[in-house]
C-alpha cells in the first residue's frame, strides 16, 4: 500500500510514452489524474494506521526471496506525501487545459509522474543514499521539465538549474560518503546510532555543512538560491507551481531536516545557522521580489523568502516551531501551487506576464483575480487564511524561544511580503482595464478549476485550521521531535 | 588502514577542486560539462574507497554502480540540453547566458 | 600501494588535461583515459563491478555521447576561454594541494570511526538484497533521463499538429 | 406535532422564496397566486404552532455550546402567528400592487427569505443563531430597499446596511460580553442581574434590538426609505416586522436576559431613550409634506412608546409596549398601505397635490381613518388601550416627566394624522390628480382587515390581552399578585385618561388653528408649530440632517480622513516615499545588479556560502 505512491507513478510514466502514439490528449488527462488522486485517497487512507500505531514498517517480498523494500512511514512522511499528491492532482488538473499549446502531453506527463514518483520515494525511504537517489530522479525530470518549453529562457534556466544542482547534490553525496565512512552504514538508524558512539564533532560539522549547500541549494536557500528565480519562471506554469510548491520543499527541506533530525539531532549550533540562513532568506529574496516586473519571478522570488520561514521554524526546534514550520510548508505548498497556476492562467489569458503591461484584469477575469488574491493573502498572512496561522505559529514559537530579534525580522518581512503581494494585485487586477484587455476571457474550465479547488483549500484550512493541525501537522511535529530525543547529542 | 581513507579522500579533493576551478573559470558549455564529470569522478572514488577501507567494498560497489547510472542519464539530460542551446545560439558561450537576471 | 598512488596521479593529471586542452575532442579523450585510471583504481580496491561499469560506461558510453555532441555543435562551437584561467591554473592548483595535504594529515587519527568486521555474502546478494530500493530508483532515474532526452529532442512538426 | 416542525416556519418559507425567484418574469398571475397561497401556508403554520405552546430542537451544530437550538414557547409562538399574519396581507397586497414591477422576481423572493429568517430569528434559542438570522435580515432589508429603483434608492440601503450593522456588531459584543459573564450561548438558560460587565452587555444588546425597530438615533435610514423603497416594503419591514423583532427581542433583554429593576439607572435609560424618540420623531412627522415620509417619522415615534412602556420594568408598563408593538404593527402596517393604495391610483404621495380622495376611494379612507385613529389613540380603539397602559406604567415609575412627553407625543400624533387625513381624504377635492376610482381588492382587502382587528383589539381588549400578553409576563412578576391589564382598560373616568382625552382635545385645536391659520389648506395645518421660534431652526438644521447621525458620521470620518491625510498620511508617505521606499529601492537595487545572471558568479557563491557554513560551523564547535 505503501510502496504505491513509488510504483504507480513509475508505472504509468512507463506506458505514458506508448499510450501517447495513440492517444495524444484523453487517455494520458485521465490515467495521470487518476493516478494522482489515487495517491491522494491512497494517503488519506493512511491517516488512521498512522494515528493509531504512530509508525508503520513495511517489507516486500519478492517472489519468496527477502529484499530490502522498507519504508519507515511515521506522521512527518505522512504529511508530506499527503501534501505531495494533493497540490500535484491540482497541478495536473491545471496541465489538462494548460499544456494544449505546447503539445506532448504524454511524454509532459510521464516526466512529472516520474518527478511525482521520486518526491515520493525521497519522502519515503529511510537511507542516506537512497535519499540521494530519489533526489536525482525527481532533479532530472525537474530538469527536462523546466525546458519543456524548448525556447531560449526555458533552456537558459534548465542549464543553470542543472549545473548548479548538480555540484550541490555532488557535495551532499560527499557528505553522506564520510558519514557512511564513520559509521559503515547508511540506514538512518544505524547511522544515528554510530554518531552517537562515535565522538566526532568537527568532521560532522563539516559533514553537515556539505549537507546545507546541497540541500539548501534545492531548498534555495540564500546564498544557494540563485537558479531558482530563473528556473522556476521560465518553467511551463504547472511545472513552476511543481518546483515552488513541492520540489524545493522535498528535495531542500525535507530531506535536510529527514537528515538533521533523524540522524545528526538537532543541535543549539545547527539551530543557530539555520536559522541564520532562513532570516537571511527571508529577507533578501523579499527585498529582490519587490524589484520585479514579471510575476512570475516575484513569485519565485517569494517562495525564496517563505522557505526562509519554514527553515526558520523547523531550525528553531522546538515543537511548536517546527509544527508552525511544517504548517507553514503545507500552506505554501498551496497557497504558491495556486499563485503560479494563477500566473499561468494570466499568462493563458493575455499572453504576458509583465505587471507594467497587466493592469485592470479583475472585473474581466473574477475567478483568476479572485483566486490569485486568496493566495497573495494566504501567503502574506492575512486573517483568516491558512498562512496567517502558520506565521502566527511561526513568530509565537520563536517569541516562545525568546528569539525576539528574529520574531521582529520575521514579521518585518511579512509586511514586506504583504507589500509586493499588494504590487502585484494593484498592477494586475485593479485600477483601470486598459484597452488591450477589454476583450479577454476568462480561463479554461480545468485551469480555473484547479486555482478555486487550491483557493478552498487555502480559505478552509485558515478556517478550520484547528482540526487540520491535529490531524496532520502534529503527528508530523511530534515524529520530528520524537527524532530530537531518540538522537543525542553528538557532543555540541 | 584508516590513514589510507584519507589518502583517497585528498585524491578525491583535488578532482573535486579541478572540476570547480573549470566550472568557474571556463566558458565553453562542453568543457562545464566535462568538469561536472570530474566531480562525479571524485565522488565515486570517495564512495569506493570509503567501502574499500571499511570493509564494505560490496555496498561500496553497488552505490558506485547506482551512482554511474545516475551520472549517465544526467550526461544524457545535460548534453541534450546543450544541443538545443547550441541550435537556439549558435554559440556554446555560457556568457550568452545571463538573459534572465535581475 | 605505489601504483595505486601513480594510478590516482594519472587520474589528477589527465582530468587536468580535460580541462586545459582546448580542443574539446581531445578534452573529451583524456577525460576517457581519466576514467579508466579510476577504473583500474577500483579493480585493485576490490571492486571489480564498479571498475567494468567505470570503464564501459562512463569511459565508453558517456565519452561516445560526449564526442557525438562535440560533433553536432562543432560548427560553431568553438568559445574562446581566457587565457588567464589556464595560466594560473597550476598555482591555485598547487595551493589547494597544500591545503588539502594539510587538512588530511591534521585529520589523520582524528576521525574516530567504528569498527568493522569483514563483510558478508556477495556482490549480488548485495546489490539485490540490501540495496533493492536502489535499483528502484535507478529504474526512476532511467526513466527521467530517457524522457528528458525525449522531450528534448521532440520533434517540431508535433507542435504544429497540436 | 414532533420538533421538526419548528424547522418548517424557517424552511418553507425559504423553500418558496427560491421558487418564486426562479420562475420567469414572463409568468405573472402564477407568481402572484403561488405567493399568496405559500403566504397563507406560513399563516397556517404560524395558527398551528401557535396552539402548540412549547415545542423545543436541540442539534449541535458548531460546537463549544453552539448549537441549533429552537424553541417555542408563549412569546415566540404569538410573534411568530404575527410575523405570518402580516407576510400574508402584505403578499396580498403585492399581488396587485407589485405585479408590474422589473424586478419582481427578486421582490417576492427576498420578501419570502426575510420572512424565513424572521422566524428564525424568533424561534431561535441560541444567541449565535439568532445573530445569524438577524444579520440575514439585514441583507434581505438592504435588497429590498435597493428595489425601490429610485436613483437614490442604492445610497439609502447602504445607509441602513451600515446602520444596521453598527447595532447588530454592537448586539454581537453584548452577546460575547453576556458569554463571558454566563459561559453559555443558549438563551433560555441566562438570566442575570446587570452589573458591571452585565450592565455593559444589556446596554450593547438593547442598541442591537432598538436599532432594529428603528429608535432613535438609528431611525434615519427609515425616512429616506419611505422614499426610495417600494411602499409594501415600508409597511413590511419598518412599520411590521423589525418593529415585531426588534421589540420581542428588547422584551427578552429586559424580561428573561436580564433582571431589569423598576428605577434602575438602565431602566431610565431606556425610558429617556423611549420618551426622545416619541417626542422628536413625532415633531419632523408633524410637519412632513409627504404622506409617505411622515407615516415613517410616527413609526420612528411609536417605537419610542414601546421602549418606554418597557423600560418602566412595571408590569403593565411591560404589557402596555408589547401591546403597543402589536398594535402598531397592525395600524401602520394600515396606514403604509393605504398611502400605498393612494400613490397605486394617484401617483402621488405629496399632500400638498392630495385632497379630498374619500369620494373616490372611500374604502381606503375608511381604512386609513380607522387605523389613524387608533394610532392617535382615540377610544375605544386599541392604540387608546396601550396608550393607557403605557402611561400608568410611566406614572406609576414615579417619574411623571415621562408620562408627560408620552402625552405630549400623543398631541402631536393625533394633530399631524388630523392634517395628513384632512389633507388626503377629507377637504376640498384637489385639482392636481385626475379623477380616480377605488384601487383593487386585494389592495383594500389588507386595510380593511387591519382597520377591523384595530377595532376588534380595542374594543375586546381582553381577548388580546389575556391570550397573548399575560402569558408573556406571567412568571416574571412577584409570586402572588394578579395579572390583570383590563382593570381601566377602556374607562374613561379616571385621571390618566382624561389627560389622554385632553390631549386630543389639545390637537385638534392645534390643528383646526393651523388650518385657518394657513387659508384652510390643510397639508400647511403645521405651519404654525413649524414657524415657532427655535422650532423653526430646529427644523432647519434638521431638514439639513444635522441630527443625522450617520449623516454627521460621514461628514466626521470624511473630516477625519482630511486630518488624517493632512497630517498622518502626508508625513508617513514622505518617510515611506523619501526613506523607506528609497533604502528599499536600493538595497532592491543592488542585490539585483548582483543577480547578473552568469553562472560562474551562482556558482561562486554558492561555493561562497558552502566555505563561510564550514567556517561558522567550525567557529562555533569551538
Amino acid at each position: 500500500m505503501v510502496f504505491s505512491f513509488i510504483v504507480i507513478p513509475l508505472l504509468v510514466a512507463a506506458f505514458l510514452p506508448i499510450i501517447g502514439k495513440f492517444s495524444k490528449k484523453l487517455v494520458p488527462d485521465v490515467l495521470t489524474n487518476a493516478a494522482l488522486a489515487f495517491l491522494l485517497f491512497n494517503s488519506i487512507l493512511l491517516v488512521k494506521p498512522i494515528f493509531n500505531q504512530g509508525t508503520i514498517v513495511q517489507n516486500v517480498n519478492w517472489f519468496g526471496e527477502k529484499v530490502n523494500l522498507q519504508v519507515a512511514l511515521d506522521g512527518f512522511n505522512l504529511f508530506m506525501l499527503f501534501t505531495i499528491s494533493l497540490v500535484s492532482l491540482c497541478i495536473s488538473l491545471f496541465s489538462i487545459d494548460y499544456l494544449e499549446h505546447y503539445g506532448h502531453k504524454a511524454n509532459f506527463y510521464a516526466l512529472l509522474l516520474v518527478m511525482i514518483a521520486g518526491m515520493n520515494g525521497l519522502v519515503l525511504v529511510p537511507d542516506l543514499f537512497s535519499i540521494y537517489l530519489f533526489l536525482e530522479v525527481a532533479a532530472v525530470a525537474s530538469y527536462a521539465l523546466v525546458a519543456f518549453g524548448l525556447g531560449y529562457d526555458e533552456l537558459e534556466a534548465s542549464f543553470k538549474y542543472l549545473m548548479l544542482s548538480v555540484v550541490a547534490s555532488a557535495f551532499a553525496l560527499l557528505g553522506i560518503t564520510i558519514l557512511f565512512g564513520m559509521t559503515g552504514s547508511l540506514s538512518f538508524q544505524a547511522v544515528a546510532q554510530g554518531l552517537q558512539d562515535l565522538n566526532a564533532r568537527y568532521v560532522v560539522g563539516v559533514c553537515v555543512a556539505f549537507f546545507i549547500m546541497g540541500f539548501g541549494l534545492k531548498a534555495a536557500l540564500v546564498p544557494f538560491h540563485a537558479w531558482l528565480p530563473d528556473a522556476h519562471p521560465s518553467a511551463p506554469a504547472p511545472i513552476s507551481a511543481m518546483l515552488s510548491g513541492l520540489l524545493i520543499k522535498v528535495s531542500g527541506v525535507y530531506a535536510l531536516f529527514r537528515i538533521i533530525y533523524s540522524v545528526i539531532g538537532m543541535t543549539p549550533v545547527l539551530s543557530q545557522v539555520l536559522m541564520a540562513l532562513g532570516t537571511i532568506s527571508m529577507v533578501v529574496a523579499a527585498l529582490l521580489a519587490l524589484g520585479q516586473k514579471d510575476v512570475k519571478r516575484m513569485l519565485a522570488y517569494s517562495s525564496i523568502s517563505q522557505v526562509g520561514y519554514i527553515v526558520l521554524g523547523l531550525a528553531l526546534g522546538t515543537p511548536l516551531g517546527i509544527a508552525g514550520g511544517l504548517f507553514h510548508l503545507f500552506n505554501h505548498a498551496v497557497a504558491k501551487g495556486l499563485l503560479f497556476l494563477n500566473s499561468g492562467s494570466i499568462q493563458h489569458i493575455t499572453g504576458t506576464r509583465n505587471l507594467d503591461e497587466l493592469g485592470g484584469l479583475g472585473k474581466r477575469v473574477p475567478i483568476t483575480a479572485g483566486t490569485n488574491l486568496v493566495g497573495a493573502l494566504s501567503i502574506a498572512g492575512v486573517p483568516p487564511l491558512a498562512g496567517f496561522w502558520s506565521k502566527l505559529i511561526i513568530v509565537i514559537a520563536l517569541i516562545q524561544a525568546k528569539q525576539f530579534g528574529y520574531a521582529l525580522v520575521a514579521i518585518l518581512a511579512s509586511i514586506l511580503t504583504l507589500w509586493y503581494y499588494l504590487l502585484i494585485q494593484r498592477k494586475a487586477f485593479f485600477g483601470k482595464i486598459s484597452e488591450k484587455w477589454l476583450h479577454i476571457k476568462e480561463a479554461p474550465f480545468w485551469m480555473s478549476a484547479a486555482n478555486v479547488i487550491l483557493a478552498l483549500i487555502c480559505i478552509f484550512v485558515g478556517i478550520f485550521f484547528t482540526p487540520v493541525f491535529k490531524t496532520w501537522i502534529s503527528p508530523a511535529a511530534e515524529a520530528l521531535a520524537k527524532g530530537i530525543q531518540q538522537v543525542l547529542m553528538w557532543g555540541i | 588502514m584508516s590513514n589510507l581513507w584519507f589518502l583517497y579522500l585528498f585524491f578525491s579533493a583535488l578532482l573535486i577542486f579541478i572540476g570547480i576551478y573549470c566550472l568557474l573559470t571556463m566558458r565553453n558549455l562542453i568543457k562545464l560539462f566535462i568538469a561536472v564529470e570530474i566531480i562525479s569522478k571524485g565522488v565515486s572514488l570517495a564512495i569506493v574507497a570509503t567501502g574499500a577501507v571499511k570493509n564494505s567494498v560490496l555496498l561500496a560497489q553497488s552505490l558506485a554502480i547506482t551512482y554511474i547510472v545516475v551520472e549517465v542519464s544526467l550526461v544524457a539530460t545535460a548534453l541534450a540540453l546543450i544541443i538545443n542551446i547550441y541550435k537556439k545560439n549558435k554559440s556554446l558561450d555560457v556568457r550568452l547566458l545571463s538573459k534572465l537576471k535581475g | 600501494m605505489v601504483i595505486q598512488i601513480l594510478l590516482l596521479c594519472g587520474l589528477i593529471i589527465f582530468s587536468g588535461l580535460a580541462i586545459l586542452f582546448k580542443d574539446l575532442l581531445k578534452a573529451a579523450l583524456s577525460l576517457a583515459v581519466a576514467s579508466l585510471f579510476l577504473g583500474i583504481i577500483f579493480f585493485r580496491l576490490n571492486a571489480p563491478y564498479a571498475g567494468v561499469f567505470e570503464i564501459s560506461v562512463v569511459a565508453g558510453l558517456i565519452t561516445v555521447l560526449f564526442i557525438l555532441t562535440i560533433a553536432l555543435t562543432k560548427k560553431e562551437g568553438e568559445v574562446e576561454e581566457a587565457k588567464l584561467a589556464k595560466v594560473v591554473f597550476p598555482l591555485f592548483f598547487i595551493l589547494f594541494l597544500i591545503i588539502d595535504g594539510l587538512v588530511m594529515k591534521s585529520l589523520l587519527q582524528k576521525v574516530p570511526s567504528l569498527p568493522s568486521g569483514p563483510e558478508a555474502g556477495t556482490f549480488g546478494e548485495v546489490l539485490w538484497k540490501q540495496r533493492t530500493f536502489d535499483l528502484v530508483a535507478q529504474i526512476g532515474v532511467i526513466f527521467a533521463g530517457v524522457l528528458a532526452v525525449l522531450a528534448l529532442f521532440r520533434k517540431k512538426e508535433d507542435d504544429k499538429d497540436e | 406535532m414532533t420538533a421538526t416542525t419548528l424547522l418548517w416556519p424557517i424552511v418553507f418559507p425559504a423553500a418558496a422564496a427560491i421558487i418564486l425567484f426562479l420562475i420567469p418574469s414572463r409568468i405573472k398571475v402564477v407568481r402572484e397566486v403561488l405567493a399568496v397561497l405559500s403566504s397563507l401556508v406560513v399563516l397556517y403554520l404560524g395558527f398551528s404552532l401557535f396552539s402548540q405552546k412549547n415545542l423545543s430542537l436541540v442539534t449541535d451544530w458548531l460546537g463549544m455550546g453552539i448549537n441549533f437550538d429552537l424553541r417555542l414557547y408563549h412569546f415566540s409562538s404569538f410573534i411568530l402567528l404575527a410575523l405570518s399574519g402580516f407576510l400574508f396581507l402584505i403578499c396580498l397586497y403585492s399581488a396587485v400592487k407589485m405585479k408590474d414591477h422589473p424586478r419582481v422576481r427578486e421582490y417576492y423572493g427576498y420578501v419570502f427569505l426575510a420572512a424565513a429568517f424572521s422566524n428564525g430569528a424568533v424561534l431561535a434559542n441560541n444567541f449565535i443563531l439568532l445573530v445569524f438570522f438577524w444579520e440575514a435580515l439585514l441583507i434581505t432589508t438592504y435588497a429590498l430597499i435597493t428595489l425601490g429603483l429610485k436613483p437614490t434608492s442604492h445610497r439609502t440601503a447602504v445607509k441602513s446596511l451600515i446602520i444596521g450593522g453598527f447595532c447588530d456588531f454592537s448586539m454581537i459584543l453584548g452577546i460575547g460580553l453576556l458569554w463571558a459573564s454566563t459561559g453559555t450561548l443558549t438563551m433560555d438558560k441566562i438570566h442575570v442581574e446587570p452589573h458591571g460587565l452585565a450592565a455593559a452587555a444589556f446596554i450593547l444588546m438593547m442598541i442591537g434590538a432598538i436599532g432594529k425597530a428603528g429608535a432613535m438615533p438609528f431611525h434615519t435610514w427609515i425616512p429616506d426609505a419611505a422614499l426610495d423603497a417600494p411602499v409594501s416594503f415600508m409597511a413590511f419591514m419598518p412599520a411590521s416586522f423589525e418593529k415585531l423583532l426588534g421589540i420581542y427581542l428588547l422584551a427578552r433583554i429586559t424580561l428573561d436576559f436580564f433582571e431589569l429593576k423598576v428605577g434602575s439607572t438602565l431602566a431610565i435609560i431606556l425610558m429617556i431613550i423611549g420618551a426622545a424618540t416619541i417626542v422628536l420623531a413625532v415633531f419632523m412627522a408633524l410637519i412632513q409634506k409627504d404622506f409617505k415620509k411622515l407615516l415613517s417619522f410616527h413609526a420612528v415615534s411609536q417605537v419610542g412608546y414601546m421602549i418606554l412602556g418597557i423600560g418602566t420594568a412595571i408590569p403593565i408598563g411591560i404589557a402596555g409596549g408589547i401591546f403597543h408593538m402589536i398594535n402598531h404593527a397592525m395600524y401602520k402596517c394600515g396606514l403604509f398601505l393605504s398611502a400605498g393604495s393612494v400613490e397605486h391610483r394617484t401617483g402621488t404621495t405629496e399632500l400638498k397635490k392630495l385632497g379630498g380622495l374619500s369620494r373616490e376611494m372611500p374604502w381606503t379612507a375608511l381604512g386609513f381613518t380607522v387605523c389613524a385613529l387608533a394610532i392617535s389613540g382615540v377610544w375605544p380603539l386599541n392604540g387608546f388601550v396601550s396608550k393607557e397602559m403605557v402611561f400608568h406604567g410611566a406614572l406609576e415609575t414615579g417619574y411623571p416627566i415621562f408620562a408627560i412627553a408620552a402625552w405630549v407625543g400623543a398631541i402631536f400624533t393625533f394633530a399631524s394624522f388630523l392634517k395628513a387625513g384632512h389633507s388626503v381624504f377629507f377637504g376640498a377635492r384637489s385639482t392636481d390628480v385626475p379623477k380616480t376610482k377605488e384601487s383593487e381588492a386585494p389592495i383594500v382587502l389588507p386595510i380593511l382587515i387591519l382597520a377591523a382587528l384595530c377595532i376588534t383589539f380595542g374594543v375586546y381588549n381582553k381577548l388580546p390581552l389575556q391570550t397573548f400578553i399575560q402569558p408573556i409576563l406571567e412568571g416574571h412578576v412577584e409570586a402572588g399578585e394578579h395579572l390583570d391589564f383590563t382593570a381601566h382598560a377602556l374607562s374613561l373616568f379616571n385621571p390618566v385618561a382624561a389627560v389622554s382625552i385632553l390631549c386630543l382635545i389639545i390637537a385638534l385645536g392645534i390643528h383646526l388653528y393651523g388650518w385657518n391659520r394657513s387659508g384652510k389648506k390643510a397639508y400647511l395645518a403645521s405651519e404654525p408649530i413649524h414657524q415657532l421660534p427655535g422650532l423653526r431652526k430646529l427644523y432647519d438644521l434638521s431638514e439639513a440632517r444635522f441630527f443625522d447621525l450617520y449623516e454627521q458620521g460621514v461628514k466626521l470620518l470624511q473630516w477625519l480622513s482630511k486630518v488624517l491625510f493632512r497630517f498622518i498620511d502626508r508625513p508617513i508617505d514622505y518617510l515611506y516615499e523619501k526613506v523607506v521606499t528609497a533604502v528599499g529601492r536600493t538595497f532592491t537595487g543592488i542585490l539585483q545588479k548582483a543577480h547578473n545572471g552568469q553562472y560562474a558568479n551562482y556558482l561562486a557563491w554558492t561555493i561562497g556560502g558552502l566555505v563561510v557554513v564550514i567556517w561558522i560551523i567550525l567557529q562555533l564547535l569551538k
